[in-house]
């Protein structure tokens, strides 16, 4: 394993206090491992709380700030958050206007949310609501299983609902904008490469020269199934294929178009591949209007990309245009 | 013998610790393959937690070990195993009814209570392919052993041998809960790292108990 | 090789169609393979336009529109772009007030800029100056080669540069900033495996699993000097120290610090290096002012890291806080 | 003989082109070693552009394909070697004098001219690990060959080796110039890439006359 780090059990908190270091408009509660935009709660805006496992950066501390999420709870590399860390945030940034909580749809972030949002409805009366991001279209039968995974379209929804929520829009205003977000979203992503996590010290899973991962998710789990390598051109097919079967993506005003890297796959090869991919959307008569091509939602070093597609209303197109200032996405301010 | 006693939960519980111990990089390692390559280290962060608070407090009464290992599971681990442990313990608490050592058919009781808890939780059922395919015919075996009369060491003895089994019929399952069910078909052929290490929990049990009946 | 692409031949110009379709905000000569910001010449401000060899991305095209550059060549994968497209570009964005390169000091790029120094010259009245980055401490012997390379410092150079432009400072004083932000900046580098240029389609060097590279550049080329892996706490050291042996950044206002990724390691790792970098400049006396921790000058699919540091006046703090709105570094617009 | 003709030099560059595109990957192989691995491609890239204007629109006369070849090269090959090896050919163009074939001594000080282009935009000197290293000894030879009254053929036959043998010489250079200089020591004991195809150049002048004069 060859890795920027001391050691693998300190690789989280060693990270924080760069991140604490580099960002001083961020507040570090690093005994609970919560990050804080400096000024929360913002009174009389409803709080936005995420979070997760690590690994993902600049998910999900580069999305802390105005116009975006007012805390974030860190877990371990790819484990959840505990539910302590999130009644924690979930106290400090309440606002008097209640708390939503976005929960990446892994069945430990969903349960440790619902246990964090039990003890905050036990401790306090800070009014709580969830909303379960679940946009990852390889997950086929997801009826039967622990349910799509949250993935690239948490970069919409977050963005989106925390600028409705600057314009001091309601608990459950908020809470129906961030299930229609996520309900225009969709999601299919594949891996070139294995990760390393940290703590284990060799690659998840074996994939040898010549082939591929197809429909993984965030966490350097394997896929749903292992092809040959090929070309760019019909990797985005075998990405954007599922993702325009499972739902209507023309009308409205276009589609928010992600071209996510997973963290080691360069920006030129990421360039090409939404290429090919809005290539493939104009066919489709899809009309891309917004886009986003880089390392947002990241698997730790695995090469590979997630593409991600949401519909917009013009609501949420103004939304997404509103100001933003977090380490990770920033415009209009 | 006159039940099982605060002290004889907390070898149970360090017997557990260390066998997770001694387990952490097999238990990562089943998890590399059909999850996130990090059962091992959220499971030994936990029970590493729950041997400090022990070392540093250790409880008054079985209940007090239980409530106080599921919050600190709950507070440690994360992941999906950690408010599943979590809840097992935390579910054992008030089913002691307050005793300071627990008669075999409360253990047995408080045991159900803590499954019961996990089911309630994570809404596996069995055949899912989770650590309820390792719990649930041990405590099974466990009360049938119990009703035939058996010694809570023998019947403990006979849980641990069917969360082995279970755990070992959880390679051909396809996965329907957790990370696993993500990938369909391909996660069969792999043993479930939470099964496998809710059978050292049981083997941990009947151990602990032996030694104390031995004692 | 393992990367999203069709022909590796294809790879640049299909990559600059994706940042064609991703960034309207942008122009694209395709055949010149020269990026414009979409309202490029500005009138009666000076053209800045720099460039070089691709697999650097977000640089260069990145770190075009307001506030930054008004135009970059784009060349084939680490290798310099050629006087000709310099040439057209410079005639393109030139708003009256001739035309600044900033060019990153590498021998063919010094070269190529040179030509199309002349060239312009014979071809058009455009004034032209050029400024040439050489932060890279890590070419010792400087006077006897082909002198430090361009890095890190860039991004400073051309972001102060670019908030200067839009003041609408003359040709002569943006060189003499550029000249000025460039000697106030030092950078060195190092690798913990090599790159593979899709062409080649191998890696570049070998290098075992327990040893890492100590002063590269952003070429893939090998380092100064192949070490035992280590902490990343003793790495910063040696990337720290031979800078700080190198120059004075006490006083001023602070330092601009700058932890930039190679391409391959993942943000969480970047953090904790920025936390060493930033302890070991504070024991220095050394106060960070401003910072950037991420991906922005890499070497295609290099694992590593690169650390830059500028010492700020107040005119050069003012003008990084200055607003820029680029697809790379955006802020106040 | 009559001189080198157009004919002739096309053969020239059609015959470096080839061996170009032989050794690219050898050439990009020598480039990893000491510098960005790009070598051979930009090269290829260079001649390929070359032979297809050479197809295109064959030049009337060596000054004309000298300055086309000259400008083809800066315009397509990029990095280091394109406005070197450009350069070189750009400065022929005029030494030329117009000549519809080159005496030797023509031919040769034109080498010559392009050289001295070489060195006044690269500043490199002898010893700095270079394609002057191939070039300078390959055109002190032809000199020497034709004073010594050989023909051109044995001439530029004997500037071929001189090159093969500066190049060889590059190896335990510390390269001064360019990319490898970054290196250091560690540039020791690698041939450079230049002088390996500058090497090439030369020795396909001397195939290219030789075929002219068995002709
Ligand atoms: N819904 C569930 N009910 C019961 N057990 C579950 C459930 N989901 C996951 N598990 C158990 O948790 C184990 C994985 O734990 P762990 O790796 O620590 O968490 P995570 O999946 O969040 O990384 C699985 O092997 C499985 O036995
Ligand atoms: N200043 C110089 N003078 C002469 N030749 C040089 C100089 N710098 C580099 N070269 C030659 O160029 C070669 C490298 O060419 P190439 O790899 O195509 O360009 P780059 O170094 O820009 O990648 C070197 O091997 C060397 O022979
Ligand atoms: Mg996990
Ligand atoms: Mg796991
Ligand atoms: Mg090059
Ligand atoms: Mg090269």
């Amino acid at each position: 394993m060859k890795k920027l780090l001391n050691d693998p059990a300190d690789l989280v908190a060693e990270s924080l206090r760069g991140v604490e270091r580099a960002h001083p408009e961020l507040r570090i509660d690093h005994e609970n491992r919560i990050l804080y935009r400096a000024d929360a709660p913002v009174s009389g805006k409803v709080g936005l709380l995420s979070g997760g496992g690590s690994g993902h950066e600049p998910a999900h501390a580069g999305f802390i700030g105005p116009g975006m999420l007012d805390a974030v709870c860190a877990g371990e590399v790819f484990t959840s958050p505990v539910p302590d860390q999130m009644a924690e945030a979930t106290k400090n940034i309440d606002g008097g206007a209640g708390v939503l909580h976005l929960v990446w749809n892994y069945t430990g972030d969903v349960m440790n949310f619902d246990m964090a949002a039990e003890l905050a409805a036990a401790e306090t009366d800070t009014e709580v609501q969830a909303v379960v991001m679940n946009d990852d279209v390889a997950v086929e039968d997801s009826l039967f299983t622990a349910g799509r995974r949250g993935t690239g379209a948490a970069i919409a929804v977050e963005k989106i609902v925390g600028a409705a929520a600057d314009q001091g829009r309601s608990l459950s205003e908020l809470a129906d904008l961030a299930r229609r977000v996520n309900d225009s979203s969709r999601s299919m992503g594949m891996a070139l490469t294995s990760c390393t996590v940290p703590a284990k010290g060799t690659p998840t899973f074996d994939l040898p020269e010549d082939e591929i991962e197809i429909g993984i998710g965030i966490h350097g789990e394997p896929g749903r199934r292992r092809v040959p390598l090929t070309s760019a051109h019909e990797i985005a097919q075998m990405l954007v294929d599922p993702i325009l079967a499972d739902r209507d993506f023309t009308g409205g005003e276009g589609v928010f178009v992600f071209v996510n890297g997973m963290g080691a796959t360069p920006q030129l090869e990421l360039y090409l591949m939404y290429n090919e991919v809005a290539a493939l959307l104009d066919k489709a008569g899809i009309v891309p209007v917004r886009s986003l091509v880089g390392p947002y939602v990241t698997s730790l070093d695995m090469a590979g990309c997630l593409v991600s597609i949401t519909r917009l209303d013009d609501d949420m197109l103004r939304l997404w245009d509103a100001p933003v200032a977090t380490a990770g996405l920033r415009w209009g301010m | 013998m006159a039940g099982v006693d605060t002290d004889a939960l907390q070898r149970w519980l360090r017997a557990f610790a260390a066998s997770v111990a001694a387990e952490k990089d097999a238990l990562t390692g089943l998890d590399a393959a059909i999850g996130d390559a990090d059962h091992g280290a959220n499971m030994d962060r936990g029970m590493a937690a729950v041997v400090a608070f022990l070392d540093a407090t250790p409880p008054a009464d079985p209940a007090a070990l239980f409530k106080q290992t599921g919050m600190t599971l709950v507070k440690s681990v994360g992941g999906a195993s950690g408010p599943l442990y979590g809840t097992l313990f935390l579910r054992m608490a008030p089913a002691t009814g307050g005793a300071a050592a627990l008669e075999p058919d409360v253990f047995a009781k408080a045991l159900r209570a803590g499954l019961d808890g996990v089911v309630a939780r994570g809404k596996a059922e069995p055949g899912d392919k989770t650590m309820v395919d390792a719990l649930a015919p041990a405590l099974d075996a466990l009360d049938a052993a119990l009703a035939a009369g058996e010694s809570l060491a023998a019947a403990l003895r006979a849980a641990a041998d069917a969360a082995e089994r279970g755990r070992d019929e959880t390679t051909p399952m396809l996965a329907r809960k957790g990370r696993a069910s993500y990938l369909g078909e391909r996660s069969i052929g792999h043993q479930d790292p939470g099964a496998t290490s809710a059978a050292l929990l049981v083997a941990a049990a009947a151990s602990a108990v032996a030694d104390q009946e031995a004692a």
